[in-house]
């Protein structure tokens, strides 16, 4: 334990409707990754390498996987006896009509972070998927004149998502506004725009000074609109996070994020660099290779069993692919089972589903075939059905 | 019923895998350690408190333990305890056998005042339901019962073998009898009377001292002094993996799809203590067949009727047939590796050859290095 | 760790209008009680006490004072491997007209009792304070007849609240229906009347198969309805509990059952009996008794200073009590100060609540005076306009 | 920085209360026990590894420290390990003295690589910011940094005396010198490089090992071999409670209001290990003045400036006076304790007398049961 410098929050309020039937009853946050992850690893593990020990997380409308994954913390050094993992219960929009749930709104922050008694107070979402040194991240803040600091990362103009947002940059490197990415001009020294991480840094007593005027004023501003305003009227401090970083925001994005991992040097950046990303630890056996396994170019999870074939493809735990399987630039999750000779391509198999033998299911890169959670295909003519749906 | 689990030797017949850690806590079947499978069998029984008696190299074993949380022995009144030496106002307790053990901490197994005292050995590779054997137990209102293997005849020459009446009571005990008239072995497995046998121990070490070890001493004074003693036989799947040869072939045997250890079996888990870490990497030029690899695992070579343990990398062009590689080991390029054990966090640098045969199992040691790794990697 | 034998369901929405202010922000379950716990220790050391590992807690519109008790359940031994505390947000009533919700409200349940591989599960609230032994009760259910078995205490005619819920008993002694405790034949054996302490045990597959049951036929019944319907369309065998019970529904029943904690015997056989009560564990210095303080018959939390009068009161954590105050027949809780002098007597002081010096506070046992949480009376006008309002 | 806390002794000098439990787990302060100060002031000082060196009667120091998480110390990659004697393949490793159990330990403290090592003793009351004290140490650049109290030149007879110049530097060092020439006594708290210490134990247990203790035998080699070592002075509340009298003396100090150890400060608390109890009960016949109390106890009769810790029952008739009272000790009906230390789950029956003087402690052991109870009770 040490003295409490930083505190963080963990909005996991994110637009989820572009990633469904994956979000039906998971907010982005814990959306699984990489054969091991759920998206919301990443900021906690960021948060408890910089020592941080204080997190209030607010919770999506559907709440329950998170509460089941995050539980006191303890994966993530979070359930000390000075620190802790605190969370805020999902309050429905129409909800904020009433003063008093608005007046509540502001509340939840101020008194968590009158109790963290801590000096900063790091802000993130979930969906942006990246390994930062938030202590590095403080040192600059501490250096910088303003008092936000926001986090970007340079994306080549080619790549950059048009629709996502951007930082209009001044000349001393300050953000002084956001803006669609197409809207802002290109860094003609690198030929790459500033894209938002939609993290923040700021000062502990700043955050609550300009709550509790917003609060006192009795309009409604969401916290991550309300540092827009602030940005926007004054500038901010940006900071450049050169790491690895994918934003999860619609079904493509998410399976390139995935299929990323099997980049040996965009693995080691965001999971073997010198912060370590926990997650909650499961009890299972080794996986097995059959001795008619063919696996090339995977990452699987433990408790699988695999007697077919595999390419390209992100296995979770106790994940079954049956002989004469093959399973090609596929996402498979926790507990799905691959059918004798079934042949599934470009697919995203959510938890626990099953295609059954001989079955073929072939997507493409731009579109993946996503099956939702739970989902048995037992012949070629379900799969159609599926295929048409 | 409390459990103690002797755990304290040093396993010499291990030679360089525990130079640096005591035998229980020597990796087995890729995401455990040997003690697991006694732990696990204590948390799956309802015994919720455990002794855990060592007092060789326990560092690994300390921290592989801790408060015995990962086996869900980490209750209120109840919970895992490493038993290390310790001086008291009579003087310094080191441990000289296995009652011995037991005797120097009285105190500890009277702090619960149990019933009945389960004494197990760290070292086997097995499942078993304690809670069965002491329904049995009290069943045959017995003062000692003894957990017994079947083995055949030809074995029974190498084990201490219990000879039992039709009742299954013990009579009488020999150790390795050149012809044995029975075929149950003892498994170092006992259910005591708690309060009998700390009579016994107390008595012996008030007079002459005598009662160091439960087969050689406690076993035959329990038996001339009429206690009521019986043999429980266990039926499945038990190794005794303290020797080099023992551990590798145990090892293989995980190996078998049919291996009637069951360890998927989730009735009955086997728990760790385990990292979180990310998902095993098989990469374009990997082969790996009857194999078991875990989580953090890089695979660029050929793995073939092998097991993998937590972290180990394995580089291009590399072969590793019929063998066990404990966690962290780091297998360079163009190696060959061959019926052979590798320790934690060995290396072996590029173009290495660690070969041995069926019989004659190769082993690297506990942070050995061998050879070196090109420059380029 | 043992096999999983029972589960147990806490449900925490409990009527608490009539314990306002004390419950604005807090349901009735994590009332401070007895200087030390919330009322929500009780059935969850009941629980742990019978070797329950796994519990799923209902939640109440106000849940962050129970997701702050609870935290990973670590107090009752509640964190282990196999079980722990799996926690269901509140869903306001208006939102079950939307048959998707209804759906989801049994599918909590559902999920809990499958996930749970208990074959028994025991149900309560937490307003009935007692110290139930739910292995007696199990015991006594597996040589029972019915399906379900229901709680009771038998309390003397006299005393018993009219309003609330008994038993109808049959000659079996088994339960056959439900009414007001004043609509109720009184038995003349005992003179008692056997009122229902809302805790019931049954089998899990019982209870799936009934709100599956339910869940299919669209209907929305919540579970204590339910079970309520169930018992009364069969029967249910009747558990007597004979140990100390409080029903906590009012301000004065809940000022009862604190005073009822300075009689030794109530104390004890509540408090110091084979089954401990345990609670969430705070790092606390020892209560320092001044040369000048006088205290008798009163129960003391850590951390507290008492400088002045102590008369038949019950004080939690943190209580400092000033020269020349008296304090008598009161429940003063955590962090509240009485000043110099002043004289508080049949008063609730919720926590952090502040009486300034020289000031007079009198309140009746029917009618205690109660201070919201954070109230700060300095003088004695101040006092005036609180004993009007 | 890792910290070592040295907590091995017996305390012979604290006679029965050490009969059955090593000294910095004897209960202090109503709510503590000795080592939580040092263990607090780790946490709050950010050092988070932390290993707690003991080799007497240890179960209930063990069972009180558990895995640390009590005062924060229980995180990934740090934590509280209690170490113990053990056994390597170079034999067994009993602990001679403070330094040479620090040499015992060498692979533990390896295994964080630390630069710094902070050596505690296990038996102080005090609060201390070891960050502040490594600050100092680094902007020295020190190889060796000792705590240091000023006494009186009186005192000063009877501690180390570290002799500086006006750096601060300690150009010698001399053990209860009778014509002190400064008032610096040393605290028992060092600040060492790690790689240095470390190579200095080595050299000394490869040639003449004589290395056992770090104010005889470590200091004195530094100052000879010219190694920077530096003086910190502390300046606060600080007492040794190694003996009855100061143990009582200093828990007399605790109950004054205005002890400068300020045991309410929550900006640097004292943490401890406690089990939830019920709210102290006092009844219509006591009387309590000038006293502290804790949780779980029952008072019936009087106290007067005494602490009573957790779970102590007095009867009625009961006068307590001057007197510290541990854990779950029962006071029958009219006994009387005065300037007394009753140890932990002592009886004290019906009637009973307990006095000593302000010079002469009166001590009622662990477990110790003076007379009994009446039948009615």
């Amino acid at each position: 334990m040490r003295k409490q410098d930083m505190c963080a929050i963990i909005d996991l309020n994110e637009p989820s409707a572009a990633l469904a039937p994956l979000t039906d009853e998971r907010p982005v946050g814990t959306m699984p990754f990489a054969g091991r992850y759920r998206l919301v690893d990443f900021p906690l593990s960021a948060i408890s390498n910089a020592d941080i020990r204080t997190v209030g997380i607010f919770l999506p409308k559907s709440s329950r996987s998170v509460e089941d994954h995050v539980r006191s913390g303890q994966a993530w050094d979070l359930d000390t006896i000075t620190g802790g993992v605190f969370t805020f219960p999902y309050v429905a929009t129409r909800d904020y009509d009433d003063p008093a749930n608005v007046h509540r709104y502001y509340d939840n922050y101020l008194t968590f972070l009158i109790k963290s008694k801590s000096e900063y107070v790091f802000i993130t979402g979930a969906r942006n998927v990246s390994n930062i040194d938030v202590s590095a991240l403080l040192h600059f803040h501490q250096a910088s004149p303003n008092p936000i600091t926001a986090v970007y990362r340079s994306v080549p103009t080619a790549s950059a998502n048009p629709e996502q947002e951007a930082f209009v940059l001044d000349a001393d490197n300050e953000v002084t506004d956001f803006a669609a990415s197409k809207d802002v001009a290109e860094r003609k020294s690198n030929h790459t725009k500033p894209i938002s991480m939609q993290m923040y840094l700021t000062r502990t007593d700043y955050l609550i000074e300009l709550l509790s005027r917003v609060q006192n004023s009795g309009k409604f501003i969401r916290l991550p609109e309300l540092i827009h305003q602030e940005i926007t009227t004054a500038q901010a401090n940006a900071f450049e996070y050169t790491g690895y970083c994918a934003t999860v925001h619609d079904i493509p994005s998410y399976f390139q994020a995935n299929m990323d991992m099997l980049d040996e040097e965009k693995f080691h950046s965001l999971l073997f660099s010198q912060r370590a990303i926990y997650t909650k630890n499961k009890n299972e056996a080794p996986t097995y290779f059959a001795p008619e396994a063919d696996v090339l170019s995977s990452l699987l999870g433990t408790g699988g069993r695999v007697y077919g074939k595999l390419r390209d493809s992100v296995l979770f735990r106790n994940v079954y692919v049956d002989h004469d399987a093959q399973v090609l630039h596929s996402i498979v999750m926790q507990g799905s089972r691959i059918g004798n000779g079934a042949h599934v391509e470009y697919v995203i198999m959510d938890k626990g589903c099953v295609v059954g033998p001989d079955v073929q299911l072939v997507g493409t890169a731009e579109a993946p075939i996503v099956l939702k959670k739970g989902t048995t295909i037992l012949d070629q003519s379900a799969a159609e059905e599926v295929l048409q749906s | 019923m409390l459990a103690m689990i002797l755990a304290g030797g040093q396993g010499t017949r291990l030679g360089k895998l525990t130079r640096f850690t005591a035998k229980p806590a020597v990796p087995f079947g890729g995401r455990y350690r040997i003690i697991d499978f006694a732990l696990s069998n204590c948390s799956n029984s309802g015994v919720n408190t455990v002794g855990v008696v060592t007092q060789y190299q326990p560092l690994e074993l300390n921290a592989h333990i801790q408060n015995g949380a990962s086996w869900g022995l980490a209750e209120k009144n109840a919970g895992v305890t490493v038993l290390q030496p310790y001086a008291s106002s009579e003087g310094e307790k080191w441990f000289l056998g296995t009652a011995h053990a037991i005797y120097q901490n009285i105190a500890y197994i009277d702090l619960y005042s149990p019933k009945y005292v389960l004494i197990l050995s760290g070292d086997h590779i097995y499942k078993m339901d304690y809670e069965a054997m002491l329904a049995y137990h009290k069943a045959q209102h017995a003062s000692l019962t003894v957990g017994v293997l079947p083995v055949t005849m030809q074995e029974a020459t190498r084990f201490g073998i219990m000879n039992t009446d039709e009742t299954n009571r013990i009579i009488q005990f020999e150790e390795k009898p050149k012809h044995p008239k029975s075929n149950l072995a003892s498994m170092g497995i006992y259910i005591f009377n708690w309060q009998t046998l700390k009579k016994y121990l107390v008595d012996s070490y008030s007079t002459d001292g005598r009662m160091e070890d439960f087969g050689k001493d406690v076993i035959p004074a329990y038996l001339s002094h009429n206690e009521p003693t019986y043999a429980y036989a266990f039926h499945g799947y038990w190794k005794d993996v303290g020797t080099i040869q023992s551990l590798w072939q145990a090892n293989m045997e995980f190996l078998e799809p049919d291996n009637p250890l069951d360890i998927d079996d989730r009735s009955w888990r086997i728990y760790s203590r385990n990292d979180a870490l990310p998902p095993m990497f098989v990469t374009s030029t990997a082969k790996v067949h009857r194999s078991m690899i875990v989580d953090g695992c890089y695979v660029a070579g050929e793995v073939d009727h092998s097991i993998l343990s937590q972290n180990v990398k394995v580089g291009t062009g590399s072969v590793i047939r019929d063998s066990m590689i404990m966690p962290n080991a780091v297998i360079g390029k163009n190696v060959l590796i061959d019926h052979a054990i590798v320790g934690e966090r060995a290396v072996i640098g590029d173009g290495g050859q660690v070969v041995g045969t069926p019989d004659d199992i190769a082993v690297v040691g506990f942070q050995e290095v061998l050879g070196r790794m090109e420059e380029d990697d």
